[in-house]
């Protein structure tokens, strides 16, 4: 089968100023594929032209196996959420629903059929009548509406334009649950865009993360967490985010030595046994939960060290413990009923299994 | 000719009571002869809105059937090409021998008639609360000293000598009294019809100056701006003795049931000669029989006897034509005819320039622009002459 | 509100804090006093007679109230030899004023629209020609405008003076409308355009529907200023379709007539009265219209 | 075509008013251009004639004072409606019972021409019927204003209606502005101890900048285009000291049937204009596209 | 010692509305006192009235042993930072933080130096000279500009109304650690608004959860966080949420037993041996890493149910598994390795160590 979706060399400039650079992407049916990268990144822009809602100055793309590169967005067998919902202020919601149908002529029987489907779906029946300045409980249910609106057309491609970021953290993770669910029970094809990696790890089957008009890497969210492409990916996804730490290296009769400055004076070495081969000079990624309690870990390419807290940030499920390694900031998680104190050394276990290493110069990873 | 129904639109600026109804009189006549009267006025500034309005209009092809329009702007109209040729009016009606022949010049452009007559202001006048005077032993001035004499005698009283408003047109109104006292006829008419640049320069204008700078005294000083309804109010109260204004002064003075001779008194102004202000409908070239028999019969109408009394009863002015009876005109009204007839025979009847009847609007503009800054300022009689010469010169 | 009156409570004495409200108080009577005067004038002064105006102090109050004045300029005063006062020219002013307001504001609406919201190359030259287009002085477009019209057969014509005010309306209309629906974020059209709506059913449905300030605002303020007209008016204008300004200029203005005062001021009261109206009761929806759009900061 | 047409909608809308503006106001202003390089009287004539009209226009001493009246009218004008505007914002932002009335008594001039209160503001300003005659009747004898009839102080009283004309819509343009402000940074001045006129002069009002460059605009448009003010008031008396451009064009065209000589002063007035206004739009397009 | 900040009885209403009932909180100095709770509660209204920016309705407030119920805010000896920053738009950065001592009339070379110890200490000595317009990197240089203008006021006590709220999640989580280390460093006092219960977490040494204008709950983190006193706490605070689940009890020999209603049919039960006197309808709150992999957990208190997987959601460093039970969506906290799959059943450890209990119509802790 065709890609649902299909970007080749696609390119786009305000001016003289180019927005995208080269982007091709393609993703099968079902296929949820998020966006995500800092803000000005240019995710909107990209989703924007998949929608047709911006010309693209260079290159091609493809729904459903069709050309659609010069097709208006209505005819793109598409549907929208955007981030601030943009919902009709003076229609009500169910206007707000149907008004796509009524402009495309569908009879008011189906019309009102759809409606009762995606508003029961939603469970947005009781604000049916209600005008979107009048839904009460904040962003929640106009999100809720938003979602009905791009539901009721049933379309080949969903997009998403961070519909999430206006929620409050608890009903993000909470609206979070509920598009992953629709997604698995539609078996829809999404593009969602968004710049909270956590959204991104939990929604995708596919992330693309970009920075700059730029794609950094392409991958599930696994290969994102645990094989970042480079320093901004690694920097970029996973919070706390990924401690990356200057270190050098030499080669050793079992593996790796692995020498990081320290605070306190003495470095701290490591032996890594499943990487060879690196420069001296290397940047070293460790993500917090690859630190951790030497009492609570043990195993097979584990390394103890001693290390003096800074801080320590008890957050309800995890204790997190800030630390100066090689000059940066290393945070470590740990239990939360952890003995670390703040000024205090502490033993701790790094899992040297699953750490990443960078070139300093080019941020590229090595390993 | 008896085909065509006549039709006239006329655009004027009589608006006010009086005016209003004198023109009522002209539609009333119109009507009776099977006319009808399509009424277009327009108010302010002594026709300046009225110009304006008329300018759109013939520029929009537009034109009015006929409009108030006065002077030598009628002839400017005419070079426009865009006025009606009423002769033959004229000639059936034999307005050659019944209006005085200064008036019919105007009338007429490069030979045919192009404009009809209404009624004659005169401008020169001197008006006089009568209880003032007599309560100080004072006469009607008629030198331009014993006016002054008299003013001063007057102000020791604590009286307002002349009630004045300061508006441009006012001040050139006062100026070209004085001017035509102090020139004489053939002065006034070398320096504000032929534009005579010697005469304009001459001692004798700079004697002008002088007498108005003089008049600057006799007015109080709340002068400025004040309209001249309000200024003859002043006379009529007895706060003021004199205002130096055109026979349409009298309208208030009548208005507020005063009578001529006895409450109030008129004379011209010192000196010879009289200063008119012949107000007068030019017809515009304009398609259709109907507007044009409506053209003719206007014409014919406004210089006719009956039309001609009853019409100047009301505005206060007199007939054009010399040969109406005045019985029923008041003695101001039968002092300004026979003057008239006599300045027509001495070549003395001129035309008022402050009115637009001598210049073009761009000379007489500039003159007024000077009179009236040297009225409102300290301003040397001698730099008035030179800056009076300059304007004139920049105005061609 | 910048409501700094709560800036220390208890400190300082409470008679100084209430002193210092009465100053505010005794400061805006004042402003407003000076604001009313001129209002205050016309109307006592067409409750007088003209004998009292005659003789009296012009900004007295009337020793007796008589309402002769304003029955004579409604409907009896003369202009020129029509003496029905300014009622009929009240109702030409109605005739040109609301088909002119409705349809500036409607084409402000539509410019304001494509130039907020479907900017293309040049729009933004369209837009600063247009507003360059409110500066120019209307004296100057004076003849040429009587020109056009003449070419056009407009001339005299109601048509024609809505034609006018329409033209030199479109700069003011447009320009409030961009300014506010630049405020109204791009995703509702895209929403719209994703939805299948073209260009005119996302006006209608979405944008039209949004727009009350901005409409009460641009209404306002082209109402005002048709109403108010002198110059068009009087140029544009024949016999029959002078609007209530020139009427009210004929009857104020006359230079050789008797002048009666209290009916002139009596006439300017009823000429300003709709406006007047306008600005009272929807005064408050100008400033706050103000607020949403046509200022920027 | 349906797609083309789809397409080029927003261009289509915008034509007949780009038409109509490019003929009505750009094409009349080279009319006018023209026209100033002309000898016409009465009404226009199009053989061009060279500078004339300018040289005569530099050589009139009318036309001086319209010109320095303008910008000395115009400055005034501006500074006085901006400062008294924002004074009337600043009392009215302090929680007062009786806003709505105020504001509208503030706001109402703006509603009425110039025609419709031009008398009763002659007979205010008249010393001998107005304010000074009514103070001096409660026993002030000293009390003096006049300058409506003082040629040289006549152009203040142009300036002091036109400022009752326009000030309450500089001080609804304020107000506006000063409710725009982030309450927080109030707030914040309050706990670093700021006294209430510093917050104002030192915080609030530099913030407000935009707002001052907006009432700039309107004033100015208010300024350039003043007739009616000066016809009603004045007349552009006592003698011409009065006189503005405007009236000058004016009365030029209308009432002397010298249309060539009002074309060149139309033609000054269009580029101060253009001098104003163009690096407003300027500024105002550039910092709205982003 | 006096306590820094004594909040007895305070009252504040908004014309007849009452928008905080009978405010009492005590706080010792060096103490970090986070305000807590949905967005409308009252926390900002609260801080003002500390700040003295509103009046209050009743009660009394003293700062530093002293009563300022009715002092002005410049004499309360505080400093506070906005959630806007409210930074001074025409001031440069530097006039920004030395405008408070200027007005003052602190000397110009006192002015100098602390305006100089403050930004060497915030880092921001490159931007001194720069308007906030200029502030580059959107939020942070902000937010830094606003906290040097607190800390330069030296003050008795520090007040924060959201000051991370407008940076992004990465962001967000790197000040916090800043924030954190400059209490510590500067043993200040500090009362801090928010409504991200992480923040509240890791950030306080006391927090106030309030509601409606009521306090819920005073207490450390970890009281609140694993004694929940009443629902509303129990749900707020954490992320993903306590599950809350209808429970029946039933007394037992060892304890109690807990029937929870399951989707797939049959209930599960669990036995709690510490906690006893329930009544029969619960709600049985625990939190998500309380449940686990049976593979990887074990110990006293602990019981293993088999259930139903709806969602998966892999998020770097955990997973998340939700299913269905009691009625409700309950999440669990697995391994980032975990096998759980969508649609399949998994054998769960329910940790009951550290449950709590809620009845049902008052929604008050019963344990
Ligand atoms: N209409 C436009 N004209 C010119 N530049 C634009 C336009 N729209 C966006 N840009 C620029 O394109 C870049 C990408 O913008 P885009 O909205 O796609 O970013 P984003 O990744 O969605 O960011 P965010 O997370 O903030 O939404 C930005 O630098 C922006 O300034
Ligand atoms: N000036 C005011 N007048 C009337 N009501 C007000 C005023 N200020 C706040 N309120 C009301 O008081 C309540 C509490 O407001 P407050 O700003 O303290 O909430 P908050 O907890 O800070 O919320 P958020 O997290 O959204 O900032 C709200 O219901 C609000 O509507
Ligand atoms: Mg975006
Ligand atoms: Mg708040």
């Amino acid at each position: 089968m065709a890609p649902i979706l299909e970007i080749n060399n696609l390119f786009k400039s305000y001016g003289s100023v180019e927005i995208l650079k080269d982007i091709n992407v393609a993703i099968e049916q079902g296929d949820f594929l998020v966006l995500v990268g800092p803000s000005g990144c240019g995710k909107s822009t990209l989703l924007n032209c998949i929608a047709g809602l911006e010309p693209i100055t260079g290159g091609q793309l493809s729904i459903g196996g069709k050309d659609m590169t010069h097709v208006s967005p209505k005819d793109r067998d598409i549907a929208m959420v955007f981030q601030s919902y943009a919902l009709y202020p003076t229609m009500t919601v169910a206007k707000n629903i149907t008004f796509g149908m009524k402009v495309r002529g569908v009879d008011q029987a189906t019309q009102d059929e759809k409606l009762a489907h995606v508003a029961t779906q939603l469970q947005i029946e009781p604000l049916l009548n209600r005008k979107p300045g009048q839904l009460s409980g904040g962003q929640r249910q106009r999100q809720r509406v938003a979602m009905g609106r791009a539901l009721v057309r049933d379309p080949k491609l969903f997009l998403f334009d961070e519909p999430l970021s206006n929620l409050d953290a608890k009903l993000r993770v909470e609206m979070r649950t509920e598009i992953k669910a629709l997604h698995q029970r539609l078996g829809a094809s999404m593009v969602y865009v968004t710049h909270d990696q956590i959204e991104a790890m939990t929604l995708a089957t596919k992330i693309v993360v970009m920075k700059g008009g730029v794609i950094q890497q392409i991958g599930t969210p696994s290969e994102i967490y645990n094989h970042p492409a480079n320093l901004f990916v690694a920097d970029f996804m996973g919070s706390p985010a990924m401690n990356l730490i200057p270190a050098k290296t030499k080669a050793n009769g079992k593996g790796v030595e692995i020498e990081i400055a320290s605070k306190s004076g003495d470095p701290i070495t490591l032996i890594d046994t499943k990487n060879k081969d690196l420069p001296e000079d290397v940047i070293l990624g460790v993500r917090p939960e690859d630190i951790a309690d030497a009492s609570l870990r043990g195993g097979e390419g584990r390394q103890e060290a001693d290390c003096l807290i800074d801080i320590v940030e008890p957050a309800g499920a995890d204790t997190f413990a800030v630390m100066q390694l090689g000059g940066k900031h290393v945070t470590a998680r740990l239990h939360a009923e952890t003995g670390a104190v703040a000024g205090q050394n502490l033993n701790l276990v790094f899992d040297l299994g699953k750490v990443s290493y960078f070139a300093p110069e080019t941020g590229e990873r090595l390993n | 000719d008896g085909h065509a129904s006549p039709e006239a639109e006329v655009l004027h600026y009589w608006t006010s009571g009086g005016e209003a109804k004198s023109v009522a009189v002209l539609q009333e006549e119109f009507a009776a002869n099977g006319g009808t009267w399509t009424d277009m006025p327009v108010a302010g500034g002594g026709g300046d809105a009225a110009g304006t309005a008329l300018r759109a209009r013939v520029l929009a092809g537009n034109a009015p059937t006929a409009a108030q329009i006065k002077g030598p702007a009628i002839q400017e109209w005419y070079e426009e090409g865009v006025l009606a040729d009423i002769s033959a009016v004229a000639e059936a009606n034999n307005w050659s021998k019944i209006l005085p022949e200064a008036i019919a010049g105007h009338m007429q452009c490069e030979g045919t008639w192009c404009a009809a007559p209404v009624n004659v202001h005169r401008v020169d006048w001197i008006w006089a609360n009568a209880e003032v005077l007599s309560a100080n032993g004072i006469d009607m001035p008629t030198t331009w000293d014993e006016f002054n004499a008299a003013a001063t005698k007057l102000q020791a009283a604590g009286v307002i000598p002349l009630a004045h408003g300061g508006q441009a047109w006012q001040d050139a109104t006062v100026f070209e009294a004085v001017a035509l006292g102090i020139l004489g006829s053939d002065g006034f008419r070398k320096a504000f019809v032929e534009l005579d640049m010697d005469t304009l320069k001459s001692d004798d204008m700079v004697a002008v100056f002088d007498q108005m700078r003089t008049m600057r005294g006799y007015v109080d000083e709340n002068f400025s701006g004040r309209d001249w309804n309000l200024a003859t109010a002043m006379v009529m109260n007895g706060e003021a003795a004199f205002q130096i204004m055109g026979d349409w002064a009298k309208g208030e003075f009548m208005a507020a049931g005063k009578v001529p001779g006895e409450d109030f008194l008129c004379l011209s102004t010192p000196g010879e000669g009289f200063l008119y202000n012949v107000d007068s409908f030019a017809m515009f070239a304009v398609d259709g029989d109907d507007k044009q028999a409506g053209q003719a019969l206007l014409a014919e109408l406004v210089v006719g006897e009956s039309f001609q009394e009853v019409f100047n009863l009301n505005k206060g002015s007199i007939p054009v034509r010399t040969d109406v009876a005045l019985d029923n005109f008041d003695s101001c009204a039968v002092l300004s005819a026979d003057d008239m007839a006599a300045s027509n025979e001495g070549g003395s009847l001129l035309p008022s320039y402050a009115h637009g009847m001598a210049l073009r609007g761009a000379q007489a503009g500039a003159i007024t622009d000077t009179v009236t800054a040297h009225f409102n300022s300290d301003m040397s009689s001698a730099d008035a002459v030179q800056m009076l010469a300059d304007a004139i010169a920049n105005s061609m | 509100m910048t409501d700094l009156s709560y800036t220390s409570p208890r400190s300082g004495s409470r008679t100084a804090n209430i002193l210092l409200r009465w100053a505010l108080y005794i400061m805006l009577g004042l402003f407003a006093l000076f604001y009313l005067m001129p209002l205050f004038v016309m109307v006592i002064t067409s409750f007088k007679s003209l004998d009292e105006i005659r003789t009296g102090d012009l900004i007295s109050l009337p020793r007796e109230v008589t309402f002769d004045a304003w029955r004579t300029a409604w409907s009896g005063a003369c202009t020129g030899i029509q003496c029905e006062g300014v009622r009929p020219f009240f109702w030409n002013s109605v005739l040109i004023a609301i088909p002119a307001v409705l349809i500036s504001t409607l084409i402000g609406a539509l410019n304001g629209y494509v130039v907020a919201q479907w900017r293309f190359k040049g729009a933004n030259l369209f837009f600063a020609l247009m507003l360059f287009g409110c500066f120019i002085p209307f004296q100057v477009v004076l003849l040429p405008m009587a020109r056009m019209l003449g070419l056009m057969g407009m001339a005299g014509t109601i048509p024609g003076l809505i034609f006018v005010h329409v033209i030199y309306g479109l700069g003011f209309t447009t320009l409030f409308f961009r300014n506010y629906y630049v405020s109204i974020p791009s995703e509702l059209t895209k929403a719209a355009k994703v939805d299948g709506a073209g260009f005119f059913r996302i006006f209608w449905s979405i944008f039209l529907p949004l727009s009350l300030p901005i409409i009460v605002v641009t209404v306002i303020w082209q109402f005002t200023q048709i109403w108010n007209d002198f110059l068009f008016g009087v140029s544009f204008s024949q016999a029959g379709t002078q609007p209530v300004t020139v009427a009210l200029n004929n009857i104020v203005n006359s230079t050789t007539g008797v002048k009666a005062y209290n009916v002139d001021m009596a006439a300017a009261i009823i000429a300003a009265l709709p406006t007047l109206f306008v600005y009272v009761v929807a005064g408050k929806y100008f400033v706050r219209g103000l607020t949403a759009g046509s200022v920027k900061g | 075509m349906t797609k083309w047409l789809e397409e080029h909608m927003p261009k289509l809308v915008l034509a007949p008013s780009f038409i109509v503006v490019l003929i009505f106001v750009y094409g009349f202003i080279a009319w006018t251009a023209w026209v100033s390089l002309t000898r016409s009287r009465l009404l226009p004539r199009y053989e061009i004639d060279g500078f004339i009209q300018y040289d005569r226009l530099f050589a009139s001493p009318r036309w001086d004072t319209a010109f320095t009246n303008l910008f000395v009218f115009g400055f005034l004008f501006i500074v006085i409606a901006m400062i008294l505007g924002l004074i009337l914002a600043i009392l009215l932002d302090q929680n007062i019972r009786t806003e709505g009335a105020i504001r509208t008594i503030y706001l109402y001039p703006m509603a009425l021409s110039m025609i419709v209160t031009g008398t009763a503001w002659k007979w205010i300003l008249n010393p001998g019927l107005g304010l000074e005659a009514t103070v001096r009747g409660w026993g002030f004898e000293d009390f003096t204003f006049n300058w409506l009839v003082d040629p040289d102080m006549a152009i203040y009283t142009v300036v002091i209606a036109a400022i009752w004309q326009s000030s309450g819509f500089v001080m609804a343009l304020f107000l506006a502005g000063l409710r725009s402000v982030d309450q927080e940074i109030i707030k914040a001045a309050q706990v670093d101890g700021i006294p209430t006129w510093r917050v104002y002069t030192a915080i609030i009002i530099p913030a407000m900048a935009p707002i001052f460059l907006s009432a700039f605009i309107v004033l100015s448009h208010l300024a350039i285009k003043s007739f009616d003010l000066v016809i009603a008031l004045t007349g552009g008396g006592p003698g011409y000291a009065t006189d503005l451009p405007a009236t000058y064009m004016y009365t030029m065209a209308f009432s002397r049937g010298d249309i060539g000589q009002a074309a060149s002063s139309a033609m000054i007035m269009m580029m101060v204009v253009f001098t104003i206004v163009v690096p407003y739009l300027y500024s105002e397009l550039r910092t709205k596209d982003d």
